[in-house]
């Protein structure tokens, strides 16, 4: 058995959302468990900061490092400092984009092009119960320009291009907040071009957003409007539970377990699974009852 | 004595001329450029100026905008006093989070289920705790005018530390989660009707009617006014000039911490991370639509309201036309620059030139 | 204290750089302070680490403090940087110029839309603060039509300076090019602000701008030239940026604006202009580099206690500086 | 040389200039001619558009109608750089310096010496020529230290420094005087006298007749914006030059001859204020002071006597750090700010109008109101009504000149901005009011009016007059008002001398022979 601890090194993105904060509570919780002695830097979603806490791991010559990219792009250089320093690094939650594919050794986490794929099949299955409809949808994206909006839009658009009813008429950014959600829901529904039939929201908050402002403009959200969303936070069940949500696609946050063994067989110098997918399923509306209580954020 | 020898100019009605051409200055193009703004939407945007009875309210694009912009008026509020004197308040979005979690926190992130059925409730009672978040709005202003006028920092960095303190703490509150509030009665302030009209409307009108009423009344707006132009001049003119300054920033936190109620009430949730993001910039950039200037003195409140209206019509807009959403602060730029160069005296020179040169 | 001690204290710290002396003083303190605490923070890497990460910033800080000292203010040059970022990300990926040629282009356009952005506040007498913020935008939303994905950057120029590891002869350990850049710009800005015209020009501008004008200096010139200055600073920040990440991306360096305008005040510079050291500029960096490093040394702070942290030890930074300045007052 | 050669040509000839603001005709059909080597003096009542003229001169402002030759050529400056460039070098009435730069650079700004590969400014170089510059001018300063410490009539003279030393053919100086002592004015004209024989074409605004009569050839009479007349200065009386400037034949034509009130014999009352070993380190050293109500007491002093100091200290507005002070009654105590000051009755009206007196943005209603309303406190609103009222009131009573009290007081004539600020004062009646240069840019009649009203205000029989601490380096108009004069050498009291007892050579002898007495 090792004297030491295992030392590992974890920077985060943020706490720009309730499941990151979940994200980064799982992981604190598996480390405390695991006897894994964490460094955790946060890098109030700015990539230089991370570049900044990557370096310091390396500085401080930590055994192991971690941690979820802000954005994709623009790793070689400190991954390669990382790997001269010998130190291994995991990814989690999102994937980096590196000419080099042994500057990392393993990438645990979420694909949001699946996410978004999984939202789009939903749909289809709803919409081949009445073929006949075309359906007019709009589109709350997530903060532009970042990895999931990017991804779960494109998903979401590859699955429903297969049904020429299904149309996205409009399209906006809501910052993957609530009150930007509500307050393009809002403009959404005053135009009185098209009606609307189903919105894709790229995460829970927006949708919970948009729901109020469904409300609120004399609907029934989930019946006149069909509501699509991603993540499947607990707010999500609630409001599946009220009948306001038609269905959440999982993302899960709790990497925290799965993180500490991979750090540890990293460590003791075990092949890795170069991708090892986190475990995510489709809830509608007709699971919240049950799933609501096993639901820990 | 000389003035019998001087033929002074005296307009017969210079006491009501005056205020007219103060109101054509400061009023006029901020309203022409809120104007043209509407212009556009009732021309681009069918159906814009659509107002339907929904539920005994009044409902439509119009009344999204008032209550999109009212936290945005009330921060503007504040910070036009806090920009009089010029100074800067960058902790606005910061107090808009702390007095949202407080408020959402203390009335009720409690859903129980009894017997099958949500009943919900209020930890404590909602005025108290409206009052608590006010407080700790209160608090954070006090930080901030004893940062400013007491140690004689720098106002962008004493309240910069504000700003980002504020919102870690605001998340420490709530653990990073946010936090949703069971309770109907709280979410009146933000998304309930009072006599037809959003209630939110008629609580900025309030503070408005409230602080014009401060300024004409007492001699507030002349203090703020001579310091902010003159600090130096204004205290050997026997003003308070500390205690002023300490009172502009306090206020702008009040200010500040009531939007951030509306905002949690009108989502019925706060969200520490988010609430009030970058509420600051959007402050400030209202009062400067409005007319005043960052180098402190004169100002206009009606202004900065109007300057917010813009703001929040040019948003919603964007929303409306369809704008794809990566051309959203392109167009928005594209809107301010105009707006800008529209109050712009030398441009309005320069263009009465070239016309002038073509014919 | 005798009195002649106390007098030449007393001339000490009436002496025109004591807080810019204040500063540096407590940057070490807070270094050793760091040294004490944490295993492995009192190494000369970690100090180059400070200069390497804040490359950028250091350039931006400097073209920040010129606008500043004039009596402005500059909120674009977050968004500059990262239009750089996409800018030569594209022209070097998807339209393959060659890198010498793209630099050069991304700098000059840099220069230009700070000039342009000074050119309508002095022109039409807009505020700096609604031009640039507006120039914010404008920038970043420009970013978005370049693309909205990030661009990867594996140009081999570019790949190159930002692998080179100068290693620092004596001190050991090694800093980036980029620093060095960063340094000279450095070195550039103070030569302008205290040994040519131009930078004179600015400070009079701070001071008194109808002054200026009544005293025959150049303003409309000096004032578009401080702009510009500060757009290409912005650019070259955005380039050192490019070699740091290797990457374009719309979404980078948000909210650098105030990182710099944080550094510059904290480096001693008056936000109402006219009073300040460029100098400052490297201080203020390393104060808030180092002040991250700390944290990141920690290791134990949460999202949230890191914000309140930096806050507080803002907070401690200012207060001593402003006490000690206070006691020098005579 | 031909015959033209022999008829001299003006150097700069101004024809027909116009020049409007809104509600305000400032300059209309103006000419002027200055020919080299004269000193061509500009005179006019407050507000008659003397400044207004220069800046159109320089640049500053564009004349709607009219033209400026220089040489017989037209030119249209567009900014005082372009003026520098032409050979126009000013100086503009307020000083316009920049307060954060240093003394040396104040001079040298634009112009630096230059050295080394890359041209950078010789910082050792330009000290040590601003050093000689002011040695010139008898000032003996640190060069290095920022302007903003020096005292108005060191930056005024470092201002007419800076312009002497541009290469010119044309210099012009507005009110340069107004914050000089005579010896300085002595020295400043040596200058200028020089340079007139150099060739140079100077134009110069005063309101001091003396000044006028002691450097001027020719004089130009400006009246509510309109030119009155070009006269040769040998060929106008003062007497006719006032009623030019007025436009009416004035009473009397020594008016500044005759003492304000007949004689010492007005009551004098209780002490209003008692100062006991006030002082403060390298300020003012410790320094007793009485003034009684009813009194007018007048401080004399060199540049640099310690006169500001001693009425900054009193009104609090810096703090003393040494001794007491007792108003009426209440316990000796130290103000510790300029409210408790005016808590105790007292008012300052400062000699630097545009830093520490003018809210340039203000109205002149809201500037005359200010310190009273400050008094008052804030929840006391003084009604709008009563505010216009009183503006109203001294507007007329001190002949402000400005379309309405609304008008920003920053878009005021220079004295006219002075005068204001005095009523600002006047409106609180205090028990002691403090006035340092009151009179700075007060055209000639006006100056007298208004000393007359002021000290009519402590002159009442019953006693409780306003008591008056009166600065002024002009020294016929202390003579004039003061029931007692107190002179300041080196920062202390130099001794108290009744009315009367001085002549005003006598008293230039006490204030200056004395001090090179105990340099010596
Ligand atoms: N920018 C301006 N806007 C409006 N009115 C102005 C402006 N500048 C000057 N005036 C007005 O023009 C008139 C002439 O002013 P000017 O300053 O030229 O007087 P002056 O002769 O220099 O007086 P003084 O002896 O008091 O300095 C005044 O009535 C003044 O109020
Ligand atoms: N000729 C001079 N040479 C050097 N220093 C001078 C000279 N005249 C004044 N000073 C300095 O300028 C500073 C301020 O003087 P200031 O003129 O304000 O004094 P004062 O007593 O208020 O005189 P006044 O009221 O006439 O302005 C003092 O430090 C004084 O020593
Ligand atoms: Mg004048
Ligand atoms: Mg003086």
């Amino acid at each position: 058995a090792p004297a030491a601890p295992l030392v590992m090194g974890f920077s985060q993105v943020g706490a720009e959302s309730e499941w990151r904060s979940a994200n980064t509570a799982s992981i604190k919780a598996a480390a405390k468990q695991d006897g894994v002695t964490l460094k955790f830097a946060d890098a109030q979603q700015k990539q230089e900061n991370q570049v900044k806490a990557i370096r310091s791991f390396i500085a401080q010559k930590v055994d192991v490092i971690a941690f979820s990219p802000v954005v994709e792009s623009g790793w070689d250089t400190v991954l390669r400092e990382a790997k001269a320093a010998k130190i291994p690094v995991i990814l989690t939650d999102r994937a980096v984009n590196v000419s080099d594919p042994s500057l990392f050794v393993s990438f645990i986490g979420s694909d949001f092009v699946e996410e978004g794929r999984k939202a789009g099949r939903w749909l289809l299955e709803r919409a081949a119960k009445n073929p006949g409809a075309d359906l007019n949808i709009v589109e709350l994206q997530g903060t532009v320009g970042s990895a999931p909006a990017l991804d779960r839009k494109k998903g979401f658009e590859e699955v429903i291009a297969g049904n020429p009813k299904l149309k996205i008429s409009r399209s906006q950014s809501g910052d993957f907040t609530r009150a930007k959600g509500k307050e393009v829901m809002e403009a959404f529904l005053k135009a009185k071009d098209k009606k609307i039939d189903v919105l894709y929201a790229h995460n829970d908050d927006m949708a919970i957003g948009a729901i109020q402002a469904i409300e609120e403009a004399g609907l029934k959200p989930g019946k006149d409007i069909l509501i699509i969303s991603i993540d499947g936070v607990k707010g999500a069940f609630e409001a599946m539970l009220a009948g306001k949500l038609n269905v959440t696609v999982e993302c899960n946050p709790l990497l925290g377990p799965q993180l500490m063994q991979l750090a540890r067989e990293v460590v003791a110098g075990k092949t890795v699974a170069k991708r090892i997918t986190t475990l995510e399923g489709v809830f509608p509306a007709e699971v919240a009852a049950k799933e609501l209580p096993n639901r820990r954020y | 004595m000389s003035a019998a020898s001087l033929p002074v100019a005296r307009r017969p009605s210079a006491d009501r001329a005056v205020p007219r051409q103060f109101l054509q200055q400061t009023l006029l193009r901020p309203l022409a450029a809120l104007a043209l703004l509407l212009l556009i939407d009732l021309l681009c945007i069918p159906g814009f100026f659509a107002l339907e009875i929904k539920e005994g309210h009044l409902y439509g694009s119009l009344i999204d905008i008032i209550n999109r912009a009212a936290p945005l008026m009330l921060a503007a509020l504040g910070m036009t006093l806090v920009i009089a004197t010029r100074g800067i308040d960058v902790s606005v979005g910061a107090v808009v989070a702390i007095a949202g979690t407080v408020a959402a926190l203390l009335v009720g992130g409690r859903l129980t289920m009894e017997g099958g059925l949500p009943v919900y409730v209020s930890h404590i009672p909602m005025a108290w705790a409206l009052l608590a978040a006010l407080g700790a709005a209160l608090l954070c202003g006090v930080w901030n005018g004893l940062l400013v006028a007491g140690l004689g920092l720098q106002p962008i960095i004493a309240t910069l530390i504000l700003m980002v303190a504020g919102r870690g703490l605001a998340q420490l509150f709530t653990d990073g989660q946010i936090v949703t509030v069971y309770y109907p009665p709280f979410f009146f302030l933000g998304s309930g009707y009072l006599f037809g009209l959003p209630f939110a409307l008629w609580l900025v009108l309030a503070v408005f009617g409230l602080t014009s009423l401060l300024m004409r009344k007492t001699a507030l707006g002349l203090f703020i006014q001579a310091v902010g132009i003159n600090p130096v001049a204004a205290r050997l003119a026997g003003i308070k000039t500390a205690a002023l300054i300490f009172f502009v920033y306090v206020y702008c936190s009040l200010c500040a911490g009531l939007a951030g109620l509306m905002i949690a009430s009108n989502i019925k949730s706060a969200d520490a991370n988010n609430a009030g993001l970058a509420l600051e910039l959007d402050a400030i950039l209202a009062v400067t639509l409005g007319g005043g200037s960052l180098n402190g003195g004169k100002f206009s409140l009606i202004g900065s309201l109007i300057g917010a209206l813009i703001i929040q019509t040019l948003t919603y807009t964007i929303y409306s036309l369809g704008v794809p959403p990566e051309v959203n602060m392109v167009v928005k730029a594209v809107v301010v620059f105009l707006v800008c160069l529209s109050q712009s005296s030398e441009f309005k020179r320069l263009g009465r030139r070239l016309l002038r040169g073509k014919a | 204290m005798s009195a002649p001690a106390l007098l030449s204290l007393r001339r000490l710290t009436a002496a025109p750089g004591f807080a810019s002396l204040v500063t540096v003083g407590l940057l070490l303190a807070l270094f050793g302070l760091g040294g004490a605490s944490y295993a492995g923070f009192a190494s000369v890497q970690v100090l180059l680490n400070l200069l390497i990460d804040n490359a950028y910033l250091l350039v931006i800080a400097v073209g920040m403090s010129f606008v500043i000292l004039s009596g402005g203010i500059d909120l674009s040059v977050g968004s500059v940087l990262a239009l750089t970022t996409m800018l030569t990300g594209w022209l070097l990926q998807v339209a393959h110029w060659p890198p010498l040629l793209v630099l050069a282009l991304v700098l000059l356009a840099g220069g230009l839309f700070g000039a342009a952005m000074g050119a309508l506040i002095h022109y039409f007498k807009l505020q700096p603060f609604i031009v640039t913020l507006a120039g914010m935008f404008l920038a970043r939303g420009l970013c978005f039509l370049v693309s909205i994905n990030s661009i990867t950057i594996d140009e081999p120029l570019f790949v190159g300076l930002s692998q080179t590891q100068l290693h620092v002869p004596l001190l050991g350990g090694f800093v980036s090019p980029a620093a060095l850049i960063a340094l000279a710009v450095l070195a550039l800005g103070i030569w302008l602000a205290h040994w040519t015209g131009f930078g004179r020009a600015v400070y009079a501008i701070g001071g008194n701008e109808q002054s200026a004008l009544m005293m025959g200096l150049p303003v409309a010139r000096t004032k578009v030239l401080t702009y510009a200055f500060s757009g290409f600073c912005a650019a070259l920040g955005g380039v050192l940026f490019s070699f740091y990440m290797l990457s374009g991306y719309g979404l980078h360096a948000q909210g650098t604006e105030l990182d710099a305008i944080a550094a510059v005040v904290i480096g001693g510079t008056v936000l109402t202009g006219g009073y300040g050291y460029v100098a400052g500029a490297l201080s203020g960096v390393l104060t808030l580099g180092l002040i991250q490093t700390l944290i990141a040394f920690d290791g134990t702070l949460s999202s949230w206690w890191t914000k309140i942290v930096i806050g507080g030890l803002l907070f401690v930074f200012c207060l001593v500086q402003r006490l000690l300045a206070l006691r020098a007052k005579p | 040389m031909d015959a033209a050669a022999n008829v001299p040509q003006p150097v700069l000839e101004l024809s027909g200039i116009d020049k409007g603001f809104p509600g305000v005709k400032a300059l209309s059909d103006v000419s002027l001619r200055l020919f080299p080597g004269e000193v061509h003096t500009l005179m006019g009542q407050n507000g008659a558009g003397k400044s207004t003229l220069i800046k159109v001169l320089t640049g500053l402002y564009q004349a709607d109608a009219g033209s400026i030759r220089l040489d017989g050529r037209p030119i249209a400056p567009r900014s005082t750089l372009d003026a520098q460039a032409l050979g126009i070098s000013t100086v503009y009435q307020e000083v316009n310096l920049c307060p954060n730069l240093s003394v040396a650079e104040n001079i040298f700004i634009g112009r630096y010496p230059r050295a080394g590969l890359f041209g950078a400014i010789d910082w050792r170089l330009m000290q040590s020529e601003a050093r000689r510059l002011l040695a010139q001018m008898h000032i003996d300063i640190d060069v290095r230290a920022p302007l903003s410490r020096y005292s108005l009539s060191i930056q005024q003279m470092v201002a007419i420094a800076r312009a002497l030393n541009i290469s010119a053919r044309v210099l012009i100086l507005d009110e340069p005087t107004s914050s000089l002592d005579e010896a300085a004015v002595q020295l400043l004209f040596g200058v200028l006298r020089r340079l007139r024989e150099q060739g140079m074409a100077i134009l110069f605004v005063t309101h001091f007749l003396e000044q006028t009569y002691a450097i001027s050839d020719r004089i130009t009479v400006m009246r509510n914006g309109e030119t009155e007349g070009e006269y040769a200065c040998s060929a106008l009386s003062r007497l006719a030059l006032v009623n030019k400037m007025v436009g009416a034949p004035a009473e009397s034509a020594q008016p500044l001859e005759q003492p304000a009130q007949a004689g010492p014999g007005a009551a004098r009352g209780r002490p209003v204020l008692r100062a006991e070993g006030l002082g403060r380190r390298g300020m003012l050293k410790p320094l007793d002071l009485e003034i009684r109500a009813g009194e007018v007491l007048g401080l004399c002093g060199l540049l640099g006597s310690g006169r500001t100091e001693t009425a900054r200290l009193l009104f609090g507005a810096d703090a003393a750090d040494s001794g007491s002070i007792q108003t009426g009654g209440q316990a000796a105590r130290l103000f510790a700010s300029p409210r408790d000051a005016i808590a105790a009755g007292i008012g300052f009206c400062s000699e630097d109008r545009k830093h520490e007196g003018a809210i340039l943005e203000l109205s002149v209603r809201e500037n005359i109101v200010l310190a009273l309303q400050a008094r008052k406190g804030l929840l006391r609103a003084i009604p709008a009504a009563e505010q216009r009222e009183l503006a109203d009131h001294y507007i007329a009573r001190l002949g402000i000149k400005t379309p309405d009290a609304e008008m920003p007081i920053g878009l005021l004539s220079g004295g006219n901005q002075q005068k204001a600020l005095l009523a600002r004062w006047l409106v609180t009646s205090p028990k002691l009011l403090i006035l340092d240069e009151p009179t700075r840019g007060i055209d000639v009649r006006a100056k007298e009016e208004i000393m007359d009203y002021v000290t009519a205000l402590s002159r009442q029989a019953d006693g409780q007059g306003m008591a008056v601490l009166f600065i002024s380096s002009e020294l016929p108009e202390v003579l004039r008002c003061s029931d007692r004069l107190l002179v300041l050498r080196d920062r202390q009291a130099g001794g108290e001398y009744a009315r009367g007892e001085l002549s005003e050579a006598s008293l230039l002898a006490v204030i200056a022979g004395e001090a090179l007495e105990l340099a010596a």
